[in-house]
Order: structure tokens, then C-alpha cells, then sequence
């Protein structure tokens, strides 16, 4: 019953990790904006997630009157689930993986894809036209980019010929670091899997569906309290695990030498979790038809390619 | 430990329930202690910014003073805010707007005005279009006194709320133990009629009132704006404008102190003619009102020549009142929106403008209010 | 230059920035030092003799754009030191709910009384709290650092080269 | 049923445990409103009242991009069993795939030259 | 143990497919289809058959879903989405159905030899090779269906397209 | 094997009788919908029970059928609403023609 | 990408079935909107078909107060109209009322205004800059980060005003006949040691916007507003020069120190939101050449050319009707003024302010239908309206 432990340890830190992500989320913007974030609650801020978690929880409730109200409410928590059962394959070191499925790929891509369907529930739920409008765009962005996504990621399945993170791990701790070597399907797909995460997490310069700017707060614009606080956790922990799945299947997962392998699986997410929000801090957005074009025209062929690219190399270094 | 229930509009069940219980009184004591921490330290911030104010509170939210230090975030959508800071000032076309966001608020919510304007109307107060203080529409916590008071008021403004939220649920607030209105600064104030009207009469007022205007969403049917003209014929600009204005539109007077005064009947030739001589640019139009006998209005055009060297032509024509004045808009673009403008707020009518509606006062307003009889202080509200 | 290498220059410059000292002040912890001329606030002065140099000429609360002060004049009377009739204001307002800080009533001012200080005043719970009453302002002329200027001095720069020459 | 898919679903039920469990303690914990602005729940609309239906009939162009999305999530559904066994299929079943995915490529071409997926 | 998992999957598999078919609401509807499928994934994970559970949860759930969804908001205001439906229909549609099932169940109740031990399901890479092998022309002819689809489809929604465009 | 086979017939009947009763469009390719999908419970069903790679593919197969059903048949479904303004089908029976 | 011509009157080709429009309100409390403004938009998808612009929430009245207040107590009230360049603000009027009033302003007094007014197009541009990013890159994102920056170096000339004037933003340092405060010593170096700083800075800001590919794709061809449009309009400043029209009042109406200091006019021809990107990002450099050399070569003399306010009456003007532009950071401000308001003619008769963000926003119902909501935001940034002004 080991795994069961795991998954309660997995979810718990997650869900930790997650609320100070947030914290270190904001100093890094704060300290690439010449400021310095929050300081005064608790000691350099670090109890600042704990105050707002108390704050949402208080909040009153508001149920919009021309709102599909059990849409409305279900979305939020289908939203964080979906985020959260994602992790589920990820392997943080030698068997701690919660379920070490023989399609752990697939499963992180499902679930990726199954994100879509709560998002475009608010949106529509809200009867509200820039949530509505919020959810279309999610909806269409998410998708578009859930085909490179998918393509990205078979690189290492065929390279490692295996669907389980943990024999991609173990691929990679015999070989290298598939963002590494073969460098030429590798690195390519790694930045696309970059490129289509930042996507699917509706991150910067990707995050025309909550663009602020235009559409208020796209679909969460409805939403109060620890509703809201669900979207908001939903996406730290969407692009905290994505970071962690790019380290698992590009970066050579626990992997490392001298650490314990927990260590180096947790300072490569990490690494990959600042790297996307430094990038978030600095780039403008794109407008949504430029995003689509990007992906289908250039995103889609490019993935094909380098999955083939990736088979060629199997059949020849096999052969 | 008694909770002053009339300083706020919400209730809590879980604590209530708590503090009924009985030997759990201790218990409640150290949740609302962490619950009310919560609530202090994570304010997040709804800027209704609508002037100079909006930009200082940028400013403070920006790096030298860094709001977001106290853990403020700006929330685009009321949903998720818990301080509205009215930053500027708000009219009395915007007024209803900022009661309807602010009850869309959801408890437990807090309001700072910030800046003269939005604490008591500043020098608009008792002009037509302004509300006289936010408070005048929606309850406020804090007031933060500038003009508009500097990043670190507002960040000062912010720790008084702080602190006001641990004083309301210590039952402390309000501190000054007597009521508002017997205060000796009341009477020194300088609007001290104006008085938050909290009663809730008043409040069914204006929510009746925007809930009638909400009875009829439709699209809209106005038109959009003519074409613009195609002005490509222009030569270079005429430097004999008086011999122009002497030969063709009959003026015989050029005062030195003002621009000569035309017929009302050349008005649009004389601007085409204008334009085809160089002067392209469209400046603006000022209509007045001269009352006496006859009371007329005048209405000066001003044109421009672009490029090196620029100049200036400007005219003035006279009618009676009553009488339109030709309207611009087929010759340039930029007169709908001017005269729109000057229909609007002195009156003066434009015949043959194709969207003659208002602009800066509310479309169910009634009168001028730059007409020179219109008295300077005469309150306009249409939801007071 | 295509995305790629556009992204690691804006990135390059956001870097540059993450290492550079912040230029935040912890306001309530640290006060930013303000220049000499700030005004912020406002205070109503004694002499050397500690007479109140306030003479209720009203000449502050016409001028006043916003119309916030307001002066009841009190008698006339017989100044301690220099002998000389003089007038007195028996309360003096200052409405800082509608002040715009113009400092026009501080230039206006014949016998320099209004001076405005260089530290703002308190956000208050209610508009009560922001009436600058007779007290404040005197008590302010202790409480607050006072700024550079006074109506001798912004007459003087404005008017010094003037008068040379008439 | 194998160990991994059981601890798959109870993965997700416990997940499902977490996000609700915070749903209910804000019940538990939020406050409620002691006089009720009949505003409160009109639909925001930037403090206007909202303009015209909201779930309005969407014009038919979205539709394409979604099902371009789920042909071309197939495509990848019938490549990811062969991506498991390329070493073994070697170059035949590469090729075998490769015509499977240049078939589609030529419906990509054909929606990407007729601006299908142009999003407006 | 495993007796009561499925009860309560297969409870809510149904339950999940009758309210799809029921709901007043046709996003309603839509969303419960949704519900159905991810059950019918759970049932393929507890029939060893992961690979289809996660095809399963991509395409139908993530896809085929999303396209629906899509497909609501574009054939119907969706202002107004009751289901209009008329009693008579309703009960025959009732007879029919439960008369097919009682056959059905009947039938399989009735057939001997479904009680055998589980022979295991196939694997991924199984699967792979049978549909690159035995199933190969299949597996292309998928492709040109696919292709076809993807054509007609792009046909039929684009058709009429107006203006507005840059 | 006997509880799943049921399970998929039920499941099958549902999806005839959500055909037989709706008359909006989209209902109808929801209730088949539900029927594929119990062919495919039935499909994976005898595939773990008799071992092979036969019922997988199958389902892989009907899978993919579905899809391009959906696709053209939302198509079809939209093509009728621009015409009819409506996608109630028994009123449209001008399509059979 | 479009031709560069106002898109104007889309046929509302509504086929049953092919999906309806959507009326969206965009504002009057919106993130982008600058203020509180309103435009109706009638969306086909995420295309605007039709915008009505609904202006008039700020309309606070100044121009009904000048018939109340005297010409010495509305130096400090115009100061809210335009709240991003007040110092601009207060020019033009004190520059009309002079006119009007007949009074001559010493030059050392000309040159300080001239250099206020410089510093100020820097800060109003700098925080424009900031805005747009923030428009186009969100309060959660890059557009933040370049805000920041943008503020940063803004507060570095409030600063420089701060010195002279003792306030941040309401400055009341014009006055008439020239100013109130002088500058005090050791000015020069400060002036200079702050314009190193963002002249260094300008070429970070570029690399995060004017120069990045997304920026340049957002807004390139984005909201393009033709030279005859924009003259019909009235269009003024970076709005009308990014059109190809080369006019700048500094340079063709000399007023200030301006006919001493020659300013180098920065046009582009395009029109679109890139051409006024990039207009009022050289525009910056500009300014502070221009600052320089003015702070350099400041004459010593007087700093007022008429008595000191003393009181409310002190000036006065019974007839005369005067026309004053002058070029602010926005465009042309214009004050027109007929005398003759009080009895004793202290105060205006009537008071029109010709704001040149009021001008500039008219054009949105001639740019904003064929765009994508996403562009909205930026074409209203690029005009860079200030609420206060188009209101008054």
C-alpha cells in the first residue's frame, strides 16, 4: 500500500508547494520590477499565502442570478482535480510515484486535454460575456496547443519506447538528458513541450484567455471567494506540475549526482517553474489569432517532424 | 467581547455560532483572531480610478512604495476585490456605476476614498456634474486627504484600514465613542450638508433608479459617423485671409481683439473654402451664450494649416436664439464630437449634424449647463 | 530578430533588473527624504513672541480656489510687542477634505501666518478627522517640519528682479 | 485490475477530496450579507448593465478548430502504440506511419490554405 | 471488494448516461455524455485496459466533447436549450428500450461460458504491433476517413463565411 | 464477465431510447453516442476476458469512426440550421430526399 | 495586413445560422479603458463590427467653474485636466490669459516653462509606455514588468518637479506673467544626472517592447489612422505625426524658448499603433536632448514678468476673445478665451478647452470595426487618452 501513501504525501506537498510557488512568484516579479513584494506579513511575506487562503475562505458567495448554477460551482473544483490528479504519474524519485501507470504519458496528456472542459464550463456557466468569451478562447487555445503537446511528448516515449515516466527516467539515467542528447529531436521537442505547456497553463505569452487587459479576468471574472481561489491554485499547480513533468520526460527526472534523487527532481521543477515565470514577468502577449496561427501552422508540422525525426534516430541507433 | 454589528454589513455563522456556544468563548476568541488577521493582511484592491488620484495610486503600487508589500493585489473585477479605492472624481454619471460595483462586492468589503475629489467633490463639488464625496453613494472606511495625496499616503491610507478592520471586530470602532454628527469639525467643514446617506431609503433610490435604466437594454441604433471627407484637393495655406474674408463672405469689421464675425449663412462655405486653402486641420468650435436682448449665440471656428510655419484661422458667426448654426460635419469629421460637445453643454443646435445627441451629461439630463443663465452652482443629479 | 533570440534580450534586460537593488522604500519603516520645498500639509505660526501671527485679513480665504478656509476675524487689538493695532482671527478652518495644495493662501498671506509642512496629514475614518482646526494648525507648527516656503519668499522670488526694475 | 490503475483512481478521488474539502470550509467559514443589494448578482458587465444575451449562437468557424484538434489528438491516439515499438517495426513501420500522417497532413494543408483555423 | 467498486462505477455510468439523456438543458446533457465516457474510462482501467481508459479520457472526454460543446453554441441560442420533447414519444421510446434490454439481458444471462477467469487484456505495445501488422490497411484507411471528415467538415463550417476580415 | 456485458446492454438501451425520444440533433448523436461506447464496454469486456489484440483494435477502430460520425454529423446538423434556422430533425425530413 | 485607410461602415451580414452578434460593454470601469470610458462594441466572434464611444464620465465642469473663479485662481484647477501633464496644462492656460492680458513673460521664465514642459513629455510619455505595455502584455505578465520600470524612472521627474515646486503632481508653479518658483541651486547637475538615467534606460525598454517581435506583431498594422482623417479629425501630436503629417507646434508655432531651442519633429508614415509606438518613444530622446539644452543655456533674469497674485481680482480683461495652442505631450492643448465673466471682468465669460485626447478618441468608431478585441485595447492605449482632458 506504498503508493497510497504517496499519493497523500504527493497531494500534501503539492498543495504546500503550491501556496509558496505563489509566494515565490511574487517576490520574483516584485524583484524584477525594482520591488520588493510582500514583506510585511510574516517574515520576508512568507506567511502571505497563508492570509489570502484565509481571506478567500471567508469571503462571501455569490451566485450570479442569470448564472447556470451547478455549472457555475462545479467548474472550480473540476478545475483543481483535474490540475491535481495530473501529478499522479509523475515519478519524484525511484518508486515515489503515486501510480506508476504503464501509460503515464497518455494519462498527463488526458488530463491535460480534460482541463478544457471545466474552463469553458465557468466561462459559459458565468453568463458573462467576457467569461464566455474567456472559455471560447481557453477552449481554442487549449486544444490547439494540446497537439504539439502531445507530439512534443512522444519524442521521449519513442526515443525511451516506453509510456511509464519511470522508464523514461530510467531511459534517460542509461543514456542522457533527452533535451540533451539526441540533441536534435531533443532540445527542439523540449522547447516545444516548453512552448505548449506555457500554453495548456495559460501563461504569458499565452494567457490571452485571462488576459486582465481586455477581458477583465476572463472566465473567473464571476467568481468570488475560495471559487475563485480554486482557479487561482488550479494554475500554480498546472504549471507546477507541467514544470515537473518536463523535467521527468526532457530533463532526466531524479537523475543527478552527489544529491538523493528527490533533490535534483525537485530543483529541476523548480528551475523550470521560475524559468516560466521569469518569462511571464518579461514578454508581452500575443493577440489570439497570432497564437493559433503559430500552432497550427508552424507548431503541429514542427512536432510531426520531430517525431519522425525521433524515429529515424530509434531505427538507425537501433539497428 | 461585544462585535459592533452596526459597523458592518455582514454576518458571520461560524463564529456566531462559536461564540454561543457555551466554554467555547476562548476558542472563538483566537479564531476571529486568525480569521481577522487573514482578512487584514491580504486586502485586495478594486481601483475604481478615475482621474488624477488613478495615477498616484499606480504610482503607489509601483516600486518606490510597493503596495503589494502589505500583500495588495489590484483585481480588474469586483468579484475578487475586498477595498474599493475610489481614486478621483466621480460624476454624477458615474456615480450609479460605482454604487452597482461596489454591490457587487462581496462581503466583507471595505471602501478608502482617496484624494479631495473622491472624499468631498473638491472644487467641483457644487457643480453640476459632480458628486459632492463618494460618500454620498457608498459607505466609506478610510479617507486619505491630498490632492492627490502622494504613494506613501496611500500606503498610510491602507495600514488605517488595517487597522480599522481589527478595531471593527474588536468591537472598538468607532473610536470617537459619540456619533459623527455631533462632532465640532462637523460644522467647520466646508460642505457639511452633504452627509453620507446612509439611510436605507436613500440607497432603494438609486438602486431603483439604475434598475429602471437597466429595464431596457437595447442594442444601439445610432448610426456611425459619416465618412470623412476626402480634403486631398488642399493647396497650401492662404496668408490673405482677411482679403478672402473682405471679398468673398462680405465682412467689413476685423476687430483686433477677436475673430472677425461672419454671416451665419457662409458659415460652411466659408470652412470648405478655408479647407481647400490649406487650412486641413479642424481645431475646435466654441459656442457661447450672450443673454440680454436679443439674447443670441455665437459660435467661434478655429482652423489650422499644418507644416512649417502654421497658422491660425478663426471666425465668428452670430444667431439668434433658437436658431441653429449649419454644422461642420461635412466638411470635417472632427466637428461631430466638437459640436456634439457644444450642443450638449451650451445648447446651441446644429442643423445638419447627424448625431446630435449628448455627450458629457447623462442622455436623460435636462438643461444646458454652460448657457450663461444656468447658475454656477445649480446641483445636477438625476439619481439625488 | 525572430522570437527566440527577441525573448532571451527582453529577458536579458528583466535579469539585469532582478539584480539590481530595488528601489522600494519601506514606507512606514523608512520615510523617503522629500525635498525642501514639499508641502503637504499645513500650519498657522507665532511669532518670536509666541503672539499668533494670524491677523484675519481673510486674504487666504478669498483667494482659496476651492474655497476651504474659513476665517471668523476677531477685534481688533494691541499687539504686546510692537504696540501697533492689529487684527486677530478667532478660528481659523482649513478643509482639507476639498484642499487641492496650490499654495496660493500661503502666498497671499501679508504677515507669513500660513505655512504649509512637509509631512501629510493622517488618513482619518471619517471627513471629521481631516478638518484642520485652529488647534491642528498650530499644534501642526510644532508636529510637522515646515516647508521652504512662506509668502515673503515666494513674493520675493517672483517679484525680486521685477521691482528692479521699476 | 492492476496496482497502478487502482492507485490511478483513488488518485484522482482523493484529489477530488482536496479541492471539495475547501469548497465546504468555505461554507463552513464565509460570511453572509445582512442586507442584500438586488444588484449584487446582476451579471458584471465593466458597472454598465449587461447589453443583450450573453450565450448568444456562435458563428460556425469555432467548430473547425476543434474538430481540426480532435482528428489530428486521433492522429496521435493511432501513433502512440506504434511509438512504443519502433525499434522493432524499424524503418517499414515508420514509413507505414508516415503515410498515415502525411494522409492527414494533406486535410491540414487543405484547412490551413483555406484560413480554417484562423481564429476571429 | 472489487463486486462493490463496479456496482458503484457502473451505478453512476448509467445514472450519468440517463441524465444525458434527460437533462432539460442540452449543455447539460452534453456535459453529463462527458461524465458517462470518463466512467466508461474508469470501467476500461478496471478491465486492465489503461491504454483505451487514457485514449478514452483524450478523445472522448477532451475531444469529441469539446466539439460538441462547440456544437451546441453554434446550431441554438443556447438562451433557450430545453429539450423539447413529447410525452407519447417518450413512453414508446420507453417500451422499446426496455423490451431491447430485456432480450439483450436475457441473452446474456442465459449464454453459458461468460464466467470464465479473465484471460488478461492485450498491452500497448501488443496492440501496436497487431495495428501496424494484421490491422495495417485498416489503420491507413482510418487515415483517409480521417482526411475525409477533416475535409468535409472544413466545407461545410466555412461555407458563406462573411467579411470582417483583415 | 456476465455484470459488464449487462451493464454495456443497459447502456446500449439508454442510448435507443435517448434516440427514439429526442428530436433535437445533437440529443440524437449524444444517444449514439452512449450506444458506441457500450459496443466498446462490450468490446474491451470479451477483449480481457478471451485475451487478444483483436477487441482493442476494434475499439481503437470504432474510436476513430466516432469521431469523424460526430464531426460530419455536427456538420450536417449546422448545414441544417442555416437552412431550417432549426435543428429539430423531424423536421427536416427534406434531407432524406 | 490592412490598407491604410480608415475601415469605416462593415455591412452587418447577419445569415441566419451563421452565428449572431454580441454587444459588449468595454468600460466605463474596465482595466484598459484609462479611466472611465465607455465604448459599446458590436462583436461578430471577437471582430468589432461597430464601436460607439460613450465619453462624458469625468465630465466634471471646469469650463462652467472658470465663469466662477478669477483668472489668478484657475492656474491650479486646470492642472487636473490633463493629470498626466499638468505643467503643459497650466502653460497653455496661463499662456492664453497673458495673451489676453497683454503681459509679457521674461525669458528666463519662458525657458523654465519650456523646460518644464520638456521633463513633463518625458514622465507623460514614460507613463504612456508603461500603459500600453500593460495593455498589451496584462497587469499579470511582461506589460507589468515594463510598468514598473516606466514608473520607476517616471518618479525620478516628479522628483526633479518635486525640487522645484514642492509638489508631485499638481505643480501650481505657473503663474501669470511666468512662474512662482525658481529653480533652486545646483538644478543643472540633478537634471542631468536624471536624464542619463532614462536615457540609458529608454534602449531597455525598447529591447522589451518597441523592438520585440510580439510587440511588433501586435501592432503593426493595427489601428490605422490615415493623414486625412486624422487632420479632418483634428488629430494632434504623436496621433497625427504617426500619420505622416509633419506638424509639431514647438517647431511651427514657435511659443517659449522653442523659437530659440529648434526641435527636431519626429513623424512616421504608417499610422498605426507601431507608427505612434515608435513616434512617442523618439519623441523621449528628443525631450531629453531638448531638456539638456535648455537646462544648459537657462538665462538669468527675472521669472516673472507681472505682479505677484495677491488677490483673487487681480487681473482683469473686459473684452477680447483669444485662441492659444500649444503642443503637449497628447497634441495640441488649446485654450480659448472670451473676457469679460465678472462684472469687473476678473474671470472668463467662457472658457473652452480644446483637449487634444477628446480629438483623439473620435477616431476610434473610424478604426475600431475590423479589429479583434485584443487590438481594441491596443489602439486605445496607442492614442494615449487621458480621461480628465477629454472630459475637462
Amino acid at each position: 500500500m506504498h503508493w497510497l501513501l504517496w499519493s497523500v504525501v504527493i497531494i500534501t506537498v503539492l498543495m504546500t508547494t503550491t501556496a509558496w510557488a505563489l509566494w515565490l512568484e511574487r517576490k520574483l516579479a516584485a524583484r524584477m520590477g525594482s520591488r520588493l513584494g510582500p514583506t510585511m506579513v510574516g517574515r520576508h511575506g512568507l506567511l502571505q499565502p497563508i492570509a489570502d487562503l484565509l481571506k478567500l475562505l471567508q469571503k462571501e458567495d455569490i451566485l450570479p442570478e442569470a448564472a447556470d448554477g451547478a455549472l457555475f460551482n462545479l467548474a472550480p473544483i473540476l478545475t483543481a482535480v483535474f490540475a491535481i490528479a495530473t501529478v499522479a504519474v509523475v515519478p519524484f524519485g525511484e518508486g515515489v510515484i503515486a501510480a506508476d501507470l504503464d501509460i503515464g504519458v497518455l494519462w498527463v496528456l488526458a488530463f491535460g486535454g480534460l482541463m478544457v472542459i471545466p474552463v469553458w464550463m465557468a466561462g459559459w456557466a458565468s453568463n458573462n460575456k467576457f467569461a464566455l468569451l474567456g472559455g471560447m478562447r481557453a477552449v481554442a487555445q487549449a486544444v490547439s496547443y494540446e497537439v504539439p503537446l502531445v507530439l512534443a511528448s512522444m519524442v521521449p516515449v519513442i526515443l525511451a519506447g516506453s509510456m511509464s515516466m519511470t522508464d523514461i527516467v530510467h531511459y534517460q539515467q542509461q543514456h542522457s538528458w533527452i533535451a540533451l542528447w539526441p540533441t536534435l529531436p531533443g532540445l527542439p521537442a523540449f522547447l516545444l513541450f516548453l512552448l505548449a505547456s506555457l500554453a495548456e497553463s495559460n501563461r504569458i505569452p499565452f494567457d490571452i484567455p485571462e488576459a486582465e487587459s481586455e477581458l477583465v479576468a476572463g472566465v473567473s471574472t464571476e467568481y468570488t471567494g475560495m471559487k475563485f481561489g480554486l482557479f487561482y491554485m488550479a494554475e500554480y499547480i498546472h504549471t507546477l506540475v507541467s514544470s515537473a513533468i518536463g523535467a521527468a520526460l526532457f530533463l532526466g527526472g531524479w537523475s543527478g549526482p552527489f544529491a538523493p534523487g528527490l533533490h535534483w527532481m525537485l530543483l529541476k521543477t523548480l528551475g523550470l517553474f521560475v524559468f516560466i515565470y521569469v518569462v511571464r514577468w518579461t514578454l508581452l502577449r500575443f493577440r489570439q489569432d497570432q497564437l493559433m496561427r503559430l500552432a497550427w501552422v508552424w507548431l503541429v508540422p514542427m512536432g510531426l517532424v520531430l517525431v519522425f525525426m525521433a524515429a529515424v534516430v530509434v531505427v538507425w541507433g537501433g539497428a | 467581547m461585544a462585535v459592533d454589528e452596526t459597523a458592518r454589513n455582514y454576518t458571520h455563522p461560524l463564529y456566531d455560532t462559536l461564540l454561543a456556544a457555551p466554554g467555547l468563548n476562548v476558542l472563538a476568541g483566537s479564531v476571529d483572531q486568525l480569521l481577522t488577521w487573514g482578512l487584514k493582511n491580504s486586502l485586495w484592491i478594486f481601483p475604481m480610478a478615475t482621474s488624477c488620484c488613478g495615477i498616484e495610486f499606480m504610482a503607489a503600487s509601483a516600486s518606490r512604495v510597493d503596495l503589494d508589500r502589505m500583500g495588495t493585489i489590484p483585481r480588474a473585477t469586483p468579484r475578487q476585490a475586498d477595498v474599493m479605492v475610489v481614486a478621483g472624481t466621480i460624476t454624477v454619471k458615474m456615480a450609479p456605476r460605482v454604487k452597482k460595483l461596489w454591490d457587487q462586492m462581496p462581503e466583507p468589503k471595505w471602501c478608502v476614498a482617496m484624494g479631495s475629489c473622491a472624499i468631498s467633490g473638491d472644487f467641483y463639488r457644487d457643480l453640476y456634474p459632480t458628486v459632492p464625496g463618494i460618500d454620498t453613494v457608498i459607505p466609506v472606511d478610510v479617507y486619505i486627504p491630498g490632492c492627490p495625496p502622494n504613494p506613501e499616503a496611500v500606503m498610510a491610507g491602507m495600514l488605517r484600514l488595517q487597522e480599522k478592520i481589527a478595531l471593527v471586530r474588536q468591537g472598538l470602532f468607532p473610536p470617537h465613542g459619540s456619533s459623527k454628527e455631533d462632532r465640532p469639525e462637523t460644522a467647520k467643514m466646508a460642505n457639511p450638508a452633504v452627509r453620507r446617506l446612509l439611510d436605507p431609503a436613500r440607497d432603494a433610490a438609486i438602486t431603483a433608479h439604475q434598475v429602471t435604466l437597466a429595464g431596457t437594454p437595447s442594442p444601439d441604433t445610432v448610426d456611425s459617423p459619416p465618412l470623412p471627407v476626402d480634403a486631398s484637393t488642399a493647396g497650401s495655406a492662404d496668408r490673405d485671409l482677411e482679403a478672402l474674408l473682405r471679398d468673398r463672405f462680405g465682412v467689413t469689421e476685423f476687430p483686433k481683439d477677436a475673430p472677425p464675425l461672419v454671416d451665419a449663412a457662409f458659415h460652411v462655405e466659408l470652412a470648405r473654402t478655408l479647407r481647400d486653402r490649406g487650412f486641413r486641420q479642424y481645431v475646435t468650435c466654441v459656442a457661447s451664450h450672450w443673454p440680454g436682448d436679443p439674447e443670441t449665440f455665437e459660435v467661434a471656428t478655429v482652423l489650422r494649416s499644418t507644416g512649417s510655419g502654421s497658422q491660425l484661422a478663426a471666425w465668428r458667426v452670430r444667431v439668434a436664439a433658437g436658431e441653429p448654426v449649419d454644422s461642420l460635419c461635412g466638411v470635417f469629421a472632427g466637428a461631430d464630437w466638437q459640436e456634439r460637445e457644444q450642443f450638449d453643454l451650451v445648447g446651441l443646435r446644429f442643423a445638419g449634424h447627424p448625431d446630435l445627441r449628448r455627450v458629457m451629461m447623462p442622455e436623460d439630463y435636462v438643461g444646458h449647463p454652460l448657457r450663461r443663465d444656468f447658475a454656477s452652482d445649480a446641483p445636477c443629479a438625476p439619481w439625488r | 530578430m525572430g522570437y527566440p533570440l527577441d525573448t532571451l534580450r527582453a529577458l536579458g534586460v528583466t535579469l539585469k533588473n532582478l539584480v539590481r537593488p530595488p528601489t522600494t522604500v519601506e514606507y512606514p519603516k523608512v520615510t523617503r527624504p522629500r525635498s525642501e520645498r514639499y508641502r503637504a500639509s499645513f500650519a498657522l505660526l507665532h511669532d518670536e513672541n509666541n503672539e499668533e501671527l494670524c491677523i484675519g485679513c481673510l486674504a487666504c480665504e478669498r483667494i482659496c480656489p476651492s474655497q476651504v478656509i474659513a476665517i471668523t476675524a476677531g477685534p481688533k487689538i494691541q499687539s504686546v510687542t510692537t504696540g501697533k493695532k492689529r487684527g486677530t482671527a478667532t478660528d481659523f478652518t482649513l478643509d482639507l477634505t476639498a484642499c487641492i495644495f496650490c499654495e496660493l493662501c500661503v502666498q497671499v498671506c501679508p504677515t507669513d501666518a500660513i505655512i504649509m509642512t512637509r509631512t501629510q496629514e493622517d488618513p482619518g475614518f471619517s471627513r471629521e478627522d481631516l478638518v484642520l482646526t485652529m488647534d491642528k494648525l498650530y499644534k501642526n507648527e510644532k508636529d510637522r517640519p515646515a516647508a521652504w516656503g512662506n509668502a515673503t519668499k515666494l513674493l520675493g522670488m517672483q517679484e525680486q528682479e521685477a521691482k528692479k526694475d521699476e | 485490475m492492476a496496482t497502478a490503475s487502482l492507485a490511478a483512481i483513488v488518485f484522482v478521488l482523493i484529489s477530488a477530496v482536496v479541492a471539495s474539502s475547501l469548497v465546504v470550509a468555505a461554507k463552513l467559514l464565509r460570511v453572509r450579507a445582512k442586507v442584500d443589494s438586488p444588484l449584487k448578482r446582476r451579471t458584471y458587465e465593466c458597472g454598465e448593465e449587461p447589453l443583450g444575451p450573453t450565450w448568444i449562437q456562435f458563428h460556425p468557424r469555432y467548430y473547425v478548430v476543434a474538430l481540426v484538434f480532435v482528428i489530428f489528438d486521433l492522429e496521435a491516439a493511432f501513433l502512440l502504440p506504434w511509438s512504443l515499438i519502433v525499434r522493432e517495426l524499424g524503418m517499414a513501420g515508420v514509413i507505414e506511419v508516415a503515410v498515415f500522417a502525411l494522409i492527414l497532413m494533406l486535410g491540414w494543408a487543405y484547412a490551413v490554405k483555406k484560413d480554417a483555423l484562423k481564429w476571429q | 471488494m472489487m463486486q462493490v467498486a463496479f456496482g458503484l462505477v457502473a451505478a453512476c455510468l448509467l445514472l450519468a448516461a440517463l441524465f444525458s439523456i434527460g437533462s432539460k438543458n442540452l449543455v447539460h446533457g452534453v456535459l453529463w455524455l462527458g461524465a458517462t465516457l470518463a466512467m466508461t474510462a474508469v470501467l476500461y482501467l478496471m478491465l486492465d485496459a489503461p491504454f483505451l481508459a487514457g485514449i478514452q479520457l483524450l478523445l472522448y472526454v477532451g475531444g469529441v466533447m469539446t466539439l460538441m460543446v462547440f456544437g451546441v453554441m453554434l446550431t441554438r441560442r443556447h438562451a433557450d436549450l430545453a429539450v423539447l420533447r413529447e410525452q407519447r414519444r417518450k413512453s414508446r421510446g420507453a417500451f422499446v428500450a426496455a423490451a431491447l434490454f430485456g432480450t439483450l439481458a436475457g441473452a446474456t444471462v442465459t449464454t453459458p461460458g461468460l464466467d470464465a477467469p479473465a484471460a488478461g487484456s492485450a498491452t500497448t505495445v501488443e496492440l501496436g504491433r497487431a495495428l501496424l501488422t494484421e490491422h495495417l490497411l485498416a489503420f491507413e484507411v482510418v487515415s483517409v476517413l480521417l482526411l475525409g471528415a477533416l475535409i468535409g467538415s472544413v466545407v461545410l463550417a466555412r461555407k458563406r463565411d462573411f467579411g470582417a476580415t483583415r | 464477465m456476465t455484470p459488464y456485458l449487462l451493464l454495456a446492454a443497459a447502456l446500449f438501451c439508454v442510448g435507443v431510447y435517448g434516440l427514439l425520444t429526442q428530436r433535437h440533433g445533437i440529443g440524437i448523436l449524444v444517444s449514439i453516442e452512449l450506444m458506441v461506447n457500450a459496443a466498446n464496454i462490450n468490446l474491451v469486456t470479451f477483449a480481457h476476458f478471451r485475451g487478444g489484440t483483436a477487441g482493442p483494435a476494434l475499439a481503437l477502430f470504432a474510436l476513430a469512426l466516432t469521431v469523424a460520425e460526430v464531426a460530419v454529423g455536427l456538420a450536417i446538423l449546422l448545414l441544417l440550421y442555416r437552412q431550417k434556422g432549426d435543428v429539430q430533425v423531424d423536421d427536416a425530413k427534406e434531407l432524406r430526399q | 495586413m490592412s490598407a491604410p485607410q480608415p475601415q469605416h461602415r462593415i455591412e452587418l451580414a447577419v445569415h441566419e445560422g451563421e452565428g449572431d452578434l454580441m454587444l459588449v460593454n468595454f468600460g466605463p470601469q474596465h482595466p484598459s479603458t484609462h479611466g472611465v470610458f465607455r465604448i459599446k462594441l458590436l462583436l461578430d466572434g471577437e471582430i468589432v463590427v461597430k464601436a460607439v464611444p460613450y465619453p462624458g464620465f469625468l465630465h466634471r465642469g471646469v469650463e462652467k467653474l472658470a465663469e466662477r473663479l478669477t483668472f489668478t485662481q484657475l492656474g491650479p484647477i486646470v492642472d487636473k485636466n490633463d493629470y498626466i501633464a499638468p505643467m503643459t496644462n497650466e502653460q497653455a492656460i496661463f499662456m492664453a490669459f497673458e495673451k489676453l492680458l497683454g503681459i509679457e513673460v521674461p525669458r528666463r521664465a519662458r525657458w523654465m516653462r519650456t523646460l518644464f514642459a520638456e521633463l513633463q513629455r518625458v514622465a507623460s510619455h514614460l507613463l504612456w509606455l508603461g500603459t500600453f505595455a500593460l495593455d498589451l502584455g496584462g497587469a499579470l505578465g511582461g506589460g507589468a514588468t515594463v510598468f514598473l520600470y516606466c514608473f520607476r524612472e517616471r518618479e525620478l521627474v516628479l522628483d526633479l518637479f518635486e525640487e522645484v515646486t514642492g509638489a508631485r503632481f499638481h505643480y501650481n508653479t505657473h503663474t501669470m506673467g511666468g512662474n512662482r518658483h525658481d529653480l533652486p541651486a545646483g538644478y543643472a547637475q540633478k537634471v542631468h544626472a536624471t536624464l542619463d538615467v532614462i536615457a540609458a534606460r529608454l534602449v531597455e525598454y525598447e529591447h522589451l517592447t518597441s523592438t520585440n517581435r510580439i510587440f511588433d506583431v501586435r501592432t503593426r498594422g493595427v489601428g490605422t489612422i490615415s493623414s486625412e482623417l486624422a487632420l479632418g479629425l483634428g488629430l494632434t501630436g504623436p496621433v497625427l505625426r504617426a500619420s505622416g503629417v509633419d506638424h509639431d507646434l514647438r517647431r511651427d508655432a514657435p511659443y517659449g524658448a522653442y523659437d530659440e531651442v529648434p526641435v527636431n519633429v519626429m513623424t512616421e508614415t504608417s499610422g498605426d499603433c507601431l507608427a505612434r509606438a515608435l513616434v512617442r518613444i523618439r519623441e523621449m530622446t528628443e525631450s531629453i536632448r531638448l531638456a539638456r539644452a535648455l537646462i544648459d543655456g537657462m538665462p538669468e533674469g527675472p521669472i516673472c514678468g507681472a505682479k505677484a497674485i495677491k488677490t483673487p481680482t487681480q487681473f482683469k480683461a473686459a473684452s477680447g476673445q483669444v485662441y492659444v495652442g500649444i503642443e503637449t505631450p497628447r497634441g495640441e492643448l488649446g485654450t480659448y478665451v472670451i473676457a469679460g465673466g465678472n462684472e469687473r471682468g476678473a474671470a472668463p465669460y467662457r472658457l473652452k478647452i480644446r483637449p487634444p485626447s477628446y480629438h483623439a478618441m473620435s477616431v476610434l468608431p473610424y478604426v475600431l470595426p475590423g479589429h479583434m478585441v485584443s487590438d481594441v485595447v491596443a489602439i486605445l492605449g496607442s492614442l494615449d487618452p487621458i480621461m480628465g482632458e477629454v472630459d475637462r
